[in-house]
């Protein structure tokens, strides 16, 4: 059921790529979206995070966070938006 | 104990303000630097209250509360006082605030370039600096003269091939560092004619420690004079001795002259020589431009300052004799 | 509760499965978590002893203007190597040396989680240590900072920067293992009833610290391969004629290097934190306060890293944002400091050793965060980056606060470890000389950084007011050199004539002063159930009508044996197999192609230390146990049988389950 | 040691699995591993040196490399599920059967790097071209790693020293054979997708 539905997003994220003229923030926005479905989905129930205890989720949930604050950091530093 | 740092604290302040420095950042020369200095003070100056208090406090502790002999009594359990922390949280957090309010001020301030400004192309090399006036055609190394009645305004990088330096005279303003595919700037000004020295400020290899710079503040008549000699073709007599050497030798392959064959185009990888006599140092601000340090330099250069010519960083050892070393020597200081 | 201290037994044989007789071989394949930690102490003060030599050549060359005791060139590779080792081979592995022996006894387990990955972690600590060392033999140190930046450490001359970034990625393994390990032991192996607001402040801060290393160190080995693929495969990531951006490394780099910072200071914060209550006989002024200062430094010190570039052309935005959270890191810094005098404030204070050296970092730490708060100032901060005044900013951390507070927790936890106290006049003596050889090198530090004397030059001019100072400091320097010697001798005497320590040498608070001195090699008898923080002193004493406390409780000297069957994992010889291969194998690549061959035999003992690993049962009397897939790559594979005894005392798990509270307060805060 | 805390594995005091903790641990840390490269990949996105760039990505093919990735997630969980219920038989198939997905991506991966290169994207033209092998080489590495470690599990079960009960290390090999994958998701939604 899961890799079905997994399937399909890929199919879903693809078909979006090849969408023509497609308005880029859109683009960015529903891939990412897209993207996070098929993580969540995969963490919570094949890796089953869903199931375990809080420890473990805190674990991986401070290395995405801090993966995640690091893309933006990094990239506004140096994309000029903190740079001005 | 504890007093050993106050004591050196109050002698060192005491040594520190007691001589002018031609290197330091506690004598500010012109407006940025004395902005930073006020700002620095302020911070030092609560920084001190805190010192003495956590060190005091610390001290009569370790007085007051000792445990002496014939005393059996437990001291008093205490587990904590949340007044007393909230107290400890909030102040300092207002303190810090206070501080940082000037401080976003000062940074915006600093970043701004000033209207009128001379403009001057900082070029970071390893060992040595190179200096380009856009607006005035001149070209120099270490050695940069800026007019007192004017600010300065610096656009500072490298060669792609180079690495980081850090520009800074520390009279001046702080350092900004020279960053390879980047342009960094900075606004110094000097309202007093005089001499200010600057060290480079981030490693940058072998030889850092020796390609510093000087900065000569110099009225506006003294700088516009200095900008004419500036402009002039290098005085060379092209059928002296000395100048066949420079082209024998290759020295021209790395150092420009200007109005010459040797002219360069501002493509040496070497310091251009054109006026080389009239400055005070050579090697990256390092040694005072003497005869004798000359000729120390062109016998073997790596001796007076570590470099790579190999690669390409510094100069190599021509392998001189010493009645060539005399001539070249007699032929670059007398390139005014 | 009762079970904490068992009535001495008169048994002379250890019982227990696993137990370790000497002999060298023992050491080696040992999964002890304490021979591991003295093993990593006993190295990383070798270290200390070549980065403080180091340091005293690099105070000659400094001593006088224009000095040639040393070459530009040997000069850069000293302070490479000075920083390098001071940070990687001593700070660091003390902290681990800390961790290792006391996490286990504090949190009352018998073993960290996975023993043999701790095993792993030393050798693969001590042969990158020695790797690193060894380019002094093989073409000279490495001489491009301890830092790295790029393009500097990508130029071609820079040819021993390979074997910087290479130690770095080796040690970066065992750190990252026993930041894993230390996580899994402090969150999963805590004894029944030690809820997290239960465990020691030492714990709480090891365990901040395990969690800066697991979030931080990926980021540096990710900037290290950068720079070693820029090397030797041609990549072009901070190559400026191709579009690389040099500030990149540097974000990297500091991204890791500023919690680094916290990884080395926050364990002497835990240390003094246990010190202080003891020679006070009050406890922790706001346990909770000060365990959330140090989260909060932690969490903090993810988003201050670019005050290290505010000199880099950063932009005025970014420098104030920077500029606002790095001064706000001063407030729950501020807040440990204002707890531990409250610790003291009111108590009955014994001024042995270690309570010296505790005050004395507090004093000492005081004044590096002082001067770091300056650093804050992004103005004032670019006068002082890259000049003496950082020098001496953070030697007052790292020095007057890091290595203050370990030299602390040497003299506290000797009596635990040897049975026998040191020298309380050597130590006054290491105390003093110490305390004042270090203020003579580094106070006047600050002020040659003010009149601009610039960091990492090896050479400066005489008539610029520097030399009188650089004289003080390098006699400091010597002082502090000299203050070694009662050290060492305490260490090297008196561990085996000092004076016998009963089991709770200083009436201490914490769960490894309730069993013998030095420890049963299975730690605990019965693994101990508590009710409460500093749950040995409640049991040892109760408040009056005044709040004083009043002894309810004395306790017999326990014993070293016990009668009991205790099993505990099986030495192995796969850890050491394993970190050797890897060795090998950073050989070969600095070899190359030479070294292509030692490259693939390291590759294959290293799979070979694996795969046995894999196929070893840890504990092979007791049979039932899982096999595991050892991870060759990383290290960091969870691959072993923990020691399950702490598992059978489990009696209402879902009870410490309920308030298991995490430590960081990441994803809430 | 009981058989119900063999099939959980080891557990701690609180309850929670140690080496399942373990293993999430390690897991955040490679969250910021691949942070890192991947922000450097897209601070390089646009440096291509006068070099090709995002234009030769072949995305239907990547697309299938991507899904037969995914599907492996899948096949991984039946070899779980298949120790759950203690059939070895059935759980060394799927375990087969993910380490040949694997092996496919990989196959896919290479033939992808020889088709840049025969392009002229190396990793020696352009920072974009450093960013991009380096990210995806890495990936592929942790691929390797896991298929490595797949059939290892397949031949420590056949030679009877990895038993059906003692599924803790399926369960582990597991959770690091998703994180690999979910890795990829990312690397595939932001390196190609949003990229062309």
């Amino acid at each position: 059921m899961i890799a079905l539905f997994l399937g399909i997003v890929t199919a879903v994220e693809i078909a979006i790529a090849y969408i023509p003229d497609l308005n880029r923030t859109l683009l960015t926005v529903g891939l990412i979206g897209l993207g996070i479905l098929k993580f969540s989905v995969v963490v919570g129930w094949f890796m089953h995070l869903r199931f375990e205890n809080k420890t473990m989720n805190r674990l991986f949930a401070i290395g995405l966070v801090l993966a995640l604050s690091l893309f933006f950091v990094v990239l506004a530093t140096f994309s000029g938006i903190l740079a001005s | 104990m504890r007093l050993i740092p106050l004591a050196l604290l109050i002698l060192l302040v005491a040594s520190a303000c007691s001589d002018n420095l031609p290197r330091s950042t506690l004598n500010p020369v012109g407006e940025n630097a004395e902005t930073i200095d006020n700002l620095f003070r302020l911070t030092l100056a609560i920084a001190a209250v805190f010192f003495v208090g956590v060190n005091a406090a610390v001290l009569y502790v370790a007085i007051r509360y000792r445990a002496r002999k014939g005393d059996d009594r437990e001291p008093k359990q205490i587990h904590g006082n949340d007044t007393l922390e909230i107290t400890w949280t909030v102040i300092p957090a207002l303190i810090l605030a206070a501080i940082a309010v000037p401080t976003v001020q000062t940074v915006f301030e600093l970043a701004e370039e000033p209207a009128d400004a001379l403009q001057v192309e900082v070029i970071g090399h390893q060992w040595w600096w190179e200096y380009r006036y856009p607006e005035l055609g001149v070209v120099t190394a270490n050695e940069m003269w800026i007019p007192t009645d004017q600010p300065v305004f610096l656009s500072m990088t490298t060669d792609d091939e180079d690495v980081i330096h850090s520009f800074w005279i520390p009279n001046l303003n702080g350092k900004r560092d020279v960053v390879p595919g980047r342009v960094n700037t900075l606004t110094i000004s000097a309202p007093e004619p005089g001499v200010y020295l600057g060290q480079c400020a981030e490693f940058c290899g072998l030889s850092h420690a020796r390609m510093r710079m000087t900065v000569h503040a110099a009225e506006p008549a003294d700088f516009d004079a200095w900008v004419t000699d500036q402009l002039a073709p290098g005085n060379v007599d092209e059928d002296s001795e000395g100048w066949g050497l420079f082209l024998d030798k290759g020295c021209s392959a790395c150092h420009a002259i200007g109005g010459t064959e040797a002219a360069g185009g501002g493509l040496n990888p070497g310091p251009d020589l054109t006026h080389v006599g009239s400055r005070t140092t050579f090697a990256g601000g390092s040694y005072q431009l003497t005869t004798e340090n000359l000729k120390a330099w062109l016998r073997n250069p790596s001796e007076l300052k570590a470099m790579e010519p190999d690669a390409n960083r510094g100069m190599p050892n021509l392998g001189l004799t010493e009645d060539e070393i005399d001539t070249l020597v007699a032929f670059l200081q007398d390139l005014k | 509760m009762a079970t904490l201290t068992p009535e001495a037994t008169e048994l002379e044989e250890p019982e227990e499965h696993g137990a370790e007789g000497g002999g060298l071989w023992s050491w080696i394949t040992t999964v002890d978590h304490k021979r591991i930690g003295l093993m990593y102490g006993g190295t990383a003060m070798l270290f200390f002893l070549i980065g403080g030599i180091e340091a005293l050549f690099i105070r000659l060359q400094l001593a006088v203007p224009d000095a040639t005791v040393l070459t530009e060139a040997q000069y850069n590779q000293l302070f490479t190597m000075h920083g390098t080792t001071m940070v990687f081979l001593v700070i660091m592995p003390l902290a681990a040396a800390f961790g290792n022996y006391l996490l286990p006894l504090m949190i009352g387990a018998r073993d960290v989680a996975f023993p043999r990955m701790n095993a792993m972690s030393f050798w693969v600590f001590l042969f990158g240590g020695i790797f690193l060392s060894s380019s002094f033999f093989l073409g000279g140190f490495p001489d491009g900072g301890w830092f790295g930046y790029a393009p500097l450490s990508t130029q071609s001359e820079m040819i021993r920067m390979d074997f910087w970034a290479l130690g770095l990625l080796i040690l970066g393994i065992a750190s990252l293992a026993g930041a894993i390990n230390f996580t899994t032991t402090i969150f999963t192996m805590r004894a029944p009833g030690m809820s997290m607001f239960k465990m020691p402040v030492f714990v709480w801060m090891q365990l901040v610290v395990a969690f800066l290393l697991l979030f931080s160190l990926p980021v540096i080995t990710v900037a290290l391969f950068e720079v070693l693929f820029d090397r030797n495969f041609g990549t072009l990531f901070f190559d400026p004629a191709a579009g690389g951006d040099p500030i990149l490394y540097q974000h990297l780099f500091w991204l890791f290097g500023h919690p680094e910072v916290y990884i080395l200071i926050l364990p002497s914060m835990g240390i003094v934190s246990e010190v202080l209550p003891v020679f006070s006989r009050k406890p922790l002024f706001g346990y909770q306060f000060v365990v959330f200062a140090g989260a909060a430094i932690a969490l903090l010190g993810f988003g201050v890293w670019s005050h290290h570039m505010f000199t880099s052309g950063l932009g005025p935005v970014a420098e104030s944002a920077f500029s606002l959270t790095t001064m706000f890191i001063a407030v729950p810094t501020g807040i440990k400091i204002f707890n531990w005098i409250g610790t003291t404030w009111g108590g009955k204070i014994s001024l042995k050793t270690p309570m010296l050296f505790s005050l004395g970092f507090i004093a000492m730490f005081t004044i590096g965060g002082l001067s770091g708060v300056t650093h804050a100032v992004v103005p004032a901060d670019t006068q002082q980056t890259d000049t003496y005044y950082v020098v001496a900013h953070f030697h007052y951390v790292l020095f007057g606060g890091a290595m203050f507070g370990i030299f602390a927790g040497i003299y506290y936890w000797w009596p635990k470890i040897s049975g026998r106290y040191l020298s309380e006049p050597l130590g006054k003596w290491h105390f003093w000389l110490m305390l004042i050889g270090f203020n003579l090198t580094f106070a006047p530090q600050h002020w040659l950084g003010l009149q601009g004397m610039a960091r990492r030059t090896a050479v400066y001019p005489p008539d610029i007011g520097l030399e009188t100072l650089n004289m003080v400091s390098t006699i400091g320097a010597f002082t502090i050199a000299v203050s070694m010697l009662p050290f060492l001798y305490a260490m090297l005497v008196n561990s085996r004539t000092g004076a016998p320590a009963p089991a709770d040498a200083w009436d201490g608070r914490t769960l490894e002063w309730s069993i013998s001195s030095p420890p049963p090699h299975h730690n605990f008898h019965d693994v101990p159930t508590v009710e409460a923080i500093d749950d040995f002193w409640h049991q040892k004493y109760g408040e009056d009508d005044e709040g004083r406390a009043v002894r309810v409780k004395t306790f017999p000297e326990p014993s070293r044996y016990t009668d009991k069957y205790i099993h505990l994992p099986s030495p192995s010889y796969y850890p050491i197999m394993l970190a050797g291969g890897l060795v090998l194998m950073a050989y070969g690549f600095i070899f190359a192609p030479l070294g292509i061959p030692l490259f693939v035999i390291g590759a294959l003992i290293l799979f070979g230390g694996a795969f046995g690993w894999a196929q070893e049962d840890p504990d092979h009397p007791m049979g039932d146990h899982d096999d595991h897939h050892a991870e060759p790559d990383d290290g960091s594979e969870p691959d072993e049988t923990a020691e399950e005894a702490a598992g059978d005392e489990v009696e209402d798990p879902t009870a410490a389950l309920a308030d298991g509270v995490v430590a960081d307060g990441g994803d809430d805060a | 040691m009981s058989t119900e805390t063999a099939v959980h594995g080891p557990v701690g005091t609180d309850g929670a699995d140690i080496r399942k903790t373990a293993m999430w641990a390690f897991l955040g840390s490679e969250c910021l591993f691949f942070g890192s490269f991947i922000a450097t990949f897209l601070l390089y996105s646009d440096e291509t040196n006068g070099g090709p760039g995002t234009e030769l990505f072949d995305i239907p093919f990547t697309s299938v490399s991507s899904f037969v990735l995914l599907m492996s997630s899948l096949t991984m969980v039946l070899a779980h599920n298949a120790y759950e219920r203690e059939d070895g038989r059935q759980m060394r198939i799927w375990l087969m059967a993910t380490a040949l997905l694997g092996t496919v991506f990989l196959g896919g991966q290479v033939f992808e790097f020889t088709t840049f290169y025969a392009e002229g994207l190396r990793m020696d033209i352009s920072p974009f071209g450093s960013a991009f092998f380096v990210l995806t080489g890495f990936h592929g590495a942790h691929v390797a790693i896991g298929v490595i470690m797949l059939t290892s599990m397949v031949i420590m079960s056949r030679r009877g020293n990895l038993h059906a009960h003692r599924g803790m290390n399926v369960e582990l090999v597991g959770l690091y054979w998703h994180f690999v994958d979910i890795v990829w998701i990312v690397i595939f939604t932001v390196v190609y997708l949003l990229q062309v």
